[in-house]
C-alpha cells in the first residue's frame, strides 16, 4: 500500500534506530512527549520502543479525543440520547467511555439509539432518511474533526435539514499543550507534534513551544517511521543544540495547514471560555462551541442538558497520565480495576488512549517479549 | 482518485482496491485531479499528499538505510579482519 | 514504589480471577466474541451448565467418538457477496465439527422467521443451504420452523446443530498446543467480515471481496491424513473475534506463548485497505472458510504441503510459532521489526457478521 | 348432478395434491402448527433438503442407534406458571428425543439474546435450564450466544438440539399405526397452552393453571419396558397444534382412522372453562408434557398400567382407537352422541406458546 | 360445567330425536333454518344430525356475523390499517377472510399493525395505551355485538379518549330473515331462532314470520340439546297445525329482550339506508352506522376509506349458501379451490361458517363415520 | 360472579376457576348479586340466567328422557315376551 508500507520498513527502522542511538549523549535520559493519540497507538501498535534506545522514552500525552471528554459531558450525550425521537449518533470510539451513569452501550441496553458513524456525514444522511427523528452528531476530536463538523453543519443548513444537530465537544490543541507545559511537574525534551491537527492549523501556532519554553517540536506522520523520525530530529536539534519547530510530515502537513478548514470552523464555531478536560480540569479557550448563527443546529441548545460536572473516580489517575507525569502502568489500577473491558478512565478506552495501548499491546516486560520473539 | 461529475465536493478514492466517496469541500481551492493521493480523515479529505515532498522525505530514509548498511558491512570486515 | 513487573503481576492475578458480568442488562458487547462475550459465557452458561463436556468451550463438544455442536446465525444483511445465511449456518456448524477432527454426518436447521419475511428470500436461503450440504457431504434431517411477530426478529434467523464422528486416534483439543509447534493459517483472513460490514452499504464503502465461507472438513480430514498421530493439537475456525482470538484461547489453554510473524500472515489487499479505513485489525476480524490449526512441529512441512494441496488451503500459510513464555500470550513480531501483544478483543460492537 | 360422494373424492385428490405455498411473505399463520405451517415445511423445507431421513417429518431423525432433533423456543412471556422459556426448551428437545424411543443423551443450547435482556433475567433462565436438564438426566455439552439490536428480537430465543440413543429394537413410526391399536395420553390436555396464552395478560382472564411441561424419557422408558417389543407403534408429544395436529399426522402416515371419544379425553375444568370463554377446542392447544402414544391392542393394558404408574403419567387414558375407515382422518364421538371429524388446525393465528 | 354439561347429555339426546323421529309424518320432510352461525358450530362440532331422522335437513342460514362481511369492507379496513400510525383492532374470526388484497393476516405481513381482541373493551384498552396511535376497532357482528361496541364508545367518550374509533360493521337480523323469505328458490318449514340476539331485541320482532309467512320460529340457546329440542318444536307445532314464535332459551332469552342494550345501540348509532351483504347483494336499513353525534370516534369519517364494491370471486357461492339454496358441498369450488386454509368465499373461515364447519367437522358422509365410530 | 366494589360497571366472573372481568353496564336495572350467572358476550355481560327457567326446561328434557327409559324399558319387556 502506496504511503503505508514504504513507512513500515524493518531495515530504514534499524539503520534509523542506530543513528538514534549515536545522538544520544552518554550518560543522559531523554524524554519526548507525541501529543497526538495516533501517535500512541501507532507505537505500540508496530512495537516502535523496540527500536529505541534505553535512554529514550516517550512520554503520551493529552491528544486522544476520546480521553479528554469529561464524564458529565457523556452523561449530557446520553441523557440526549434518551430523549424520545432522538437518534444519537457517534464514533464507535465513545461506545464505552463510561460517564456517571454508565456508557453509550449501557445506554442502548436501556433502550436509546445510538448508531456508531464513521463520518458526520453519515450523521447527516441517517438525518435525511428519518425525517421524524432528531438525529444528534456527538462531535468530538481536535481541529481534525472540526472542520468534518463545521462542513456538515453547513451543509444540514444549505439543504435544509431541520432534524439535524451537533453536540459539540470539539477541543484545541495548543491551550492543552500549553497547560502540559505549565504543569510543574514535568520534565520534557521535546515534542512529537500532531501530524492531523497540524494539516488543519499548519506549524506556526508552535512556535512558541521554541521560544517561549525552549523546547524543540517536530510534526510527525502517523506511520512507525514518521514517529522514528521525528524522535531523530528531536535529537538532532538537542544535539546541536538548538530549538525548533520542524515539519518531519512536510509530505501531508502544509506549513500554513489548511486556509479553508481554518474558515469553515470559525464559520460555524467560535471558542469557549472554558472546557474542562479529563483529567486536567477546566482549561481556558480550549473547546469550540457551536455559533449563535447556527443555534438551530447546536443540540446544546436544542436539549436541556444537565449539564452537571461529574468528579472523576477517586482511582482515576487519568489526569497524571494524559501529563505524561505517570507511566499508564503507575496509576495504581492500571490492569486490575481498571481494563479495557471495565474501563474506570477514559485513557483505558480508545485504541489511541495511553493506557489502553499499552495495556493491549505492550503490558508484558518489553524484554521479556524480546526476548521470546527473537527468531 | 476519481472526480464526481455530478457532485463537485464528492470525490471517490481507491486505496487498494477500496473504494469510498469522499467530501472534498475542504480542499477547495487546490488543484485536484484523478491520481492525486489524499488525506481522508472521518470522510473527509484533509490534505493533498505532495509527492515531492514525500520523495525527499523517503529519500532521506533511503540514504540513512543505505548509510546504516554501509557501516554493517564495514563492521562485519572489521570483526572478520578482528576473528 | 511498585516496579513494572510487580504490576504486571499483579495484572495477572486479577486476570486469572473468575468471570463476572458486570452490566445489568445484555449489551451488544456481549455478542462481538470479545472478552465481554467470554465473561457472559463463562460467567452465566458455564456455571449453569458446568460439565466437563462443556468446560472446554470448543467449537463442538466430543465423547464416545461422536462431535456435537451448535451455532446461531444472526448475519446482517441477509445476502452478502459470496454467501448468504445459507451457507454460512451449514458451513459454520460443519466447520465447528471439522474442528473436533469430526467427520459432519448430520445436521439439524431451525429456523426463526419474522412474519413479512418474502418467502421467496426463504427458497433461496434453502437452496444455498442445501447446496452447502452437498457441498460438505452432509445431510439436513430435522428441524424447525416458528414465526415471530413483525419487529421481533430481523428477517430470518437460522441456528443449525451437527453431529459427526471422530476416530478414535484423533484428539484435538486447545490445551495440546506445545512449544515448538507451528501456528498455520488456511489462507488469507477476514475476508467474511469485511464482506458483511461493506455489504450493509452504512459505510458507502465498496470492494471487490467477497466471503470466505466454505466448509473445511475436506481440508482438515486432509490434514489429519497427512499428519503423524498426534501431531496435529488443535483445529479452530477463526470466525467471531479472528484470528487472534482463537490463538489467545489456544494459548490461554495450553500455557503457552503464541509467537507471530506480522509479515506471514496473509491477507488481501483489498481487507488490508479496508481495515485501515475502518481502523480495524485483521487479525480481529471473522472468518468463515479459514482456520488456524496448530501442527507439531515434526509434521509442519507435511500439514503446510497437505493444506496447500487442497483447494480451500492454496493460500495457507505458517503464521508463527508456539513458544513457552510469557504463558497465555499471543506476541506479534511487527513488520516494522518491533513486538507487541494480541491481546483478547475489547472492541466496539461489530455488525452482525454471522 | 354430482353427488355428496362424488365430491368428497374431489377433495381428497384436491388433499393429496403437493403442498404449495400461495403467499408471498411470511405470515403468523405459518407458525401456528396447523396447515399452513406444515405447507411451508413441506413446500420449501423438505423439497429443498429432501432426503430419507428428513422426510417421515417426525419429532427427529433416527439413524444409526442415534436420534437428533432440534426446535426453536420463542415463547412469550418468557416467564408463565409453572415454567418458562428454559425448561420448555431443556424439556421439548428431550421430550423430541424421547418421542423417537431415544434415551437421551446431550444437548445444546443457542441463544438469541435482545440488546437490553436483563442479565438476571437470563440467570434465571439459565438456572432453570440445569434444573431441567437435571431432571431429564441429560447434559448441556455445547452452546452459542449472539447478541441483536434492540427491536430485532423478543428478548431471549432459545434453540436446543438433542442427541440420544436408540435401542436396535424400537423402531416408531407414524406409519406403524395399525387398526386395532389404543389411543393414548398421557394426561390432561391443554395445560401449557391455556396457561401462555392466559399469561400474556392481554385476555384479562386468569385461572389457577400451570404448564404441563415436563421431560417424558422416563415415561417412555417405562412404557417401552411393559410393551412387548413392536407394540408401541408411535409416540408423539402433542406440542403446537396439540393432540388434534399428531393424531391426523399418524392417520395420514398410517393411512389409518383414529376414532375418539370426547368423554374419555382428560381435560381439566380450568383448561376447558378458559377454551369455552375463548372459543377454543382443546384438542388443539398444546402441552408440553403430553405425548399420545399409539399402542398394538394386546400391550395396551400394559401399557395403561405402565404409564399410570409413572408420576407424570398418573392421568393417562386411552382416548379412542385406531380404525379403517376413512382413511386418513380423526374422527370424534362427541359427548353428544354424535360424530365429527377432528381435522389439521387451520386457526387463527397463536399466541407464541413454544 | 352449569348450563353447559346438562345440555350435552347424549341420553337426553336419544330421547328427544326419538320424540323428534315420531313427530315426522311418514314420506314428509323437512327443512328448517338456523339462522345464527352460533348454531351451525353447534350442530357440527357435536354432530348434532347423527340425532335427526333423514327426513329432517337443517339449512344454514345468513347468520355468521363474518360470512356476511362483503370484500369491499375488508378491503376498507385494511386500508384503514395500513395508514401510518393506525392499529386495528379485531376479533380473531376476521384475520383471514379475504378482501380483493387478501387477508388482514396478509396485511400484517406486508406491514400493517393489526391486533386480536376478544372485545371491543381490549381494543379501548389499547388505545389508552398507546395514546401516539390512532386505534380503531373493526366492529362486526348483529345485535349480540352491536351493544357492546355502542358501550365501549361510550367509555372512550367519557373518558375522553380521542385516538379510539370504530369502523362500525353492525348487521341487523330481522331485514336478512325477510330477505331469505322473500327470495323465490326457497323452501323451508321454520327457524331456529337466533339465541344471542334475541337476549337484546327480544322475541316479539319475529312475530311476522308466523304472521305473514306462516313459519314457526323458535329462539333456542347455543348446546346441542338446545337445538334439538328447538327442533322438536318446530315439529310440534307442524303437527299441531300452528305457527308461533317461542322460546326455547327462555332461560337467556327475556321476550322483550334487553331494552337497556337496545337504548344503547339506538344512542351511539342509526340505520344505514343501504348495506352489502356477502353473497346476497344490497339490502336496505340492514346495517348500522355511527350517528352524527359520535363522530369523533367513527373511523368512516376520520379515514378516508375507498369504500370500493369488490365482485364477489366467479367461483363463490356463498350467496346461496347463505340463503340455503345450496348444502356447502354442492358449491363448486368446496373443498377444492375452496377450503379453510385457502378460502375462496366467507363462509370458509369463521367455524360458525357453514362450508367451515361442514368441512371441518363434517367433511365425510355420514353413514361412513357413523360405521366407523360405532363402539 | 362478583362485583368489584370500585368500578359498579364491571364484575369478576367465574367459569370452573377461569375468572374474568365482565362489564355488565348491559344490565343495568337487573338486580345482580354474587352468585348470580350471566350470559356474556366480548366482554360483556348480556343477559342474567333465569334460574326457574333454566329448571323448567331442564325438568322438561328429563320428563322426555325419563319417558323415554320408559318406553325403551317398555319395549325391552314386550321384546321378551316376544322372544
Ligand atoms: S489505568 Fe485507568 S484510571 Fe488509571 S490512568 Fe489509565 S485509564 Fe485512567
Ligand atoms: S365453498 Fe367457498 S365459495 Fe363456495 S359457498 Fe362455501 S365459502 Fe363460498
Ligand atoms: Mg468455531
Ligand atoms: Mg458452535
Ligand atoms: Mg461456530
Ligand atoms: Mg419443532
Ligand atoms: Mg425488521
Ligand atoms: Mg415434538
Ligand atoms: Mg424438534
Ligand atoms: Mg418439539
Ligand atoms: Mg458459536
Ligand atoms: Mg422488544
Amino acid at each position: 500500500m502506496r504511503f503505508v508500507d514504504e513507512y513500515r520498513d524493518a531495515d530504514k527502522a534499524r539503520a534509523l534506530a542506530a543513528r538514534i542511538a549515536a545522538l544520544c549523549e552518554p550518560g543522559r535520559t531523554y524524554k519526548f512527549m507525541e501529543v497526538c493519540g495516533g501517535h500512541t497507538h501507532t507505537i505500540y501498535k508496530h512495537g516502535l520502543e523496540d527500536h529505541l534506545p534505553p535512554a529514550v522514552t516517550l512520554v503520551h500525552g493529552p491528544g486522544c479525543p476520546v480521553c479528554v471528554i469529561p464524564m458529565g459531558r457523556v452523561d449530557d450525550a446520553i441523557s440526549i440520547a434518551e430523549r424520545p425521537g432522538v437518534i444519537m449518533t457517534s464514533f464507535g470510539d465513545m461506545m464505552r467511555v463510561p460517564g456517571g451513569r454508565g456508557t453509550f452501550l449501557d445506554a442502548m441496553a436501556r433502550g436509546a439509539d445510538i448508531r456508531m458513524v464513521y463520518s458526520p456525514l453519515d450523521a447527516l444522511k441517517i438525518a435525511r432518511e428519518n425525517p421524524d427523528k432528531k438525529v444528534v452528531f456527538l462531535a468530538i476530536g481536535f481541529e481534525t474533526t472540526a472542520p468534518s463538523t463545521a462542513m456538515t453543519v453547513l451543509r444540514a443548513k444549505s439543504e435544509g435539514i431541520a432534524n439535524f444537530s451537533v453536540f459539540c465537544n470539539h477541543v484545541t490543541i495548543i491551550p492543552a499543550i500549553k497547560a502540559i507545559l505549565d504543569s510543574p511537574d514535568l520534565r520534557l525534551d521535546g515534542f512529537i507534534g500532531p501530524g492531523h491537527v497540524s494539516t488543519v492549523i499548519g506549524c506556526r501556532p508552535y512556535a512558541f513551544i521554541a521560544r517561549d519554553y525552549g523546547k524543540p517540536l517536530v510534526v510527525a506522520g502517523f506511520e512507525p517511521l514518521d514517529v522514528l523520525q521525528s524522535v531523530y530530529q528531536n535529537l538532532v536539534q538537542l544535539a546541536e543544540g538548538r530549538v525548533a519547530v520542524e515539519n518531519q510530515y512536510a509530505r501531508v502537513v502544509p506549513w500554513d495547514g489548511n486556509p479553508k478548514a481554518l474558515a469553515v470552523i470559525n464559520e460555524v464555531m467560535e471558542p469557549r471560555p472554558h472546557f474542562e478536560w479529563r483529567g486536567l480540569g477546566f482549561i481556558s479557550d480550549s473547546a469550540l462551541r457551536v455559533r449563535e448563527a447556527y443555534a438551530a443546529f447546536d443540540a446544546e441548545r436544542i436539549f436541556q442538558i444537565p449539564g452537571g460536572r461529574v468528579a472523576d473516580p477517586q482511582a482515576c489517575q487519568c489526569g497524571e497520565v494524559l501529563k505524561g507525569v505517570l507511566k499508564p502502568w503507575e496509576c495504581k489500577v492500571f490492569g486490575t480495576a481498571c481494563t479495557p473491558e471495565t474501563p474506570i478512565g477514559t485513557c483505558m478506552v480508545s485504541s489511541e488512549g495511553a493506557c489502553a495501548a499499552y495495556y493491549n499491546f505492550g503490558r508484558f516486560s518489553r524484554d521479556r517479549v524480546k526476548e521470546a520473539t527473537r527468531t | 482518485m476519481e472526480i464526481l461529475s455530478d457532485r463537485p465536493d464528492l470525490a471517490k478514492v481507491d486505496v487498494s482496491g477500496v473504494r469510498r466517496a469522499i467530501n472534498i469541500g475542504l480542499l477547495e481551492g487546490e488543484d485536484l485531479a484523478p491520481g492525486d493521493w489524499i488525506l481522508i480523515h472521518v470522510g473527509f479529505a484533509l490534505s493533498k499528499i505532495d509527492e515531492a515532498e514525500a520523495k525527499s522525505a523517503l529519500d532521506f530514509l533511503e540514504s540513512i538505510g543505505q548509510a546504516y548498511e554501509d557501516e554493517i558491512a564495514a563492521l562485519r570486515e572489521s570483526m572478520i579482519e578482528q576473528g | 514504589m511498585t516496579t513494572e513487573e510487580q504490576v504486571l503481576e499483579r495484572i495477572e492475578r486479577a486476570r486469572r480471577r473468575k468471570a463476572r458480568v458486570r452490566e445489568e442488562l445484555v449489551t451488544l458487547a456481549h455478542g462481538a466474541g470479545g472478552k465481554a462475550t467470554r465473561t457472559l459465557i463463562e460467567a452465566v452458561f458455564l456455571e449453569a451448565f458446568r460439565n466437563p463436556l462443556l468446560e472446554p468451550l470448543a467449537d463442538g463438544a466430543v465423547a464416545g467418538g461422536l462431535a456435537f455442536t451448535t451455532d446461531s446465525y444472526v448475519v446482517t444483511p441477509l445476502f452478502f457477496p459470496g454467501g448468504d445465511i445459507g451457507d454460512l449456518a451449514v458451513n459454520g456448524t460443519v466447520n465447528d465439527l471439522a474442528m473436533c477432527g469430526a467427520r459432519p454426518s448430520y445436521l439439524s436447521a431451525a429456523f426463526i422467521l419474522e412474519e413479512g419475511f418474502p418467502i421467496a428470500d426463504l427458497r433461496r436461503i434453502t437452496a444455498t443451504m442445501a447446496a452447502a450440504a452437498r457441498a460438505a457431504g452432509v445431510d439436513i434431517v430435522t428441524g424447525d420452523t416458528k414465526v415471530v411477530q413483525r419487529g421481533k426478529a430481523d428477517g430470518c434467523y437460522i441456528t443449525t446443530a451437527g453431529v459427526g464422528t471422530v476416530a478414535p486416534e484423533v484428539r484435538l483439543s486447545a490445551s495440546a498446543c506445545e512449544p515448538g509447534d507451528a501456528v498455520i493459517v488456511s489462507g488469507p483472513i477476514g475476508e467474511h467480515g469485511v464482506t458483511v460490514m461493506l455489504a450493509r452499504g452504512e459505510l458507502d464503502i465498496e470492494a471487490d471481496l467477497v466471503s470466505d465461507t466454505a466448509p473445511l472438513n475436506g481440508l482438515t480430514a486432509a490434514l489429519l491424513d497427512a499428519c503423524d498421530a498426534g501431531q496435529v493439537r488443535c483445529l479452530r475456525d477463526a470466525t467471531r473475534g479472528g484470528v487472534a482470538t482463537v490463538l489467545n484461547e489456544m494459548a490461554e489453554a495450553s500455557g503457552t506463548a503464541m509467537i507471530l510473524d506480522e509479515d506471514a500472515i496473509p491477507v488481501r489487499p483489498a481487507v488490508r485497505g479496508a481495515c485501515e479505513l475502518l481502523g480495524i485489525d485483521p487479525l480481529y476480524v471473522a472468518c468463515e472458510g479459514r482456520m488456524v490449526a496448530v501442527v507439531g512441529g515434526r509434521s509442519a512441512g507435511a500439514a503446510m504441503e497437505a493444506l496447500r494441496g487442497h483447494p480451500l488451503g492454496a493460500g495457507a500459510a505458517v503464521i508463527g510459532r508456539v513458544g513457552e513464555d510469557p504463558p497465555g500470550l499471543v506476541l506479534l513480531r511487527t513488520a516494522f521489526g518491533g513486538t507487541r501483544i494480541v491481546d483478547v478483543l475489547v472492541g466496539d460492537p461489530l455488525p452482525r457478521i454471522c
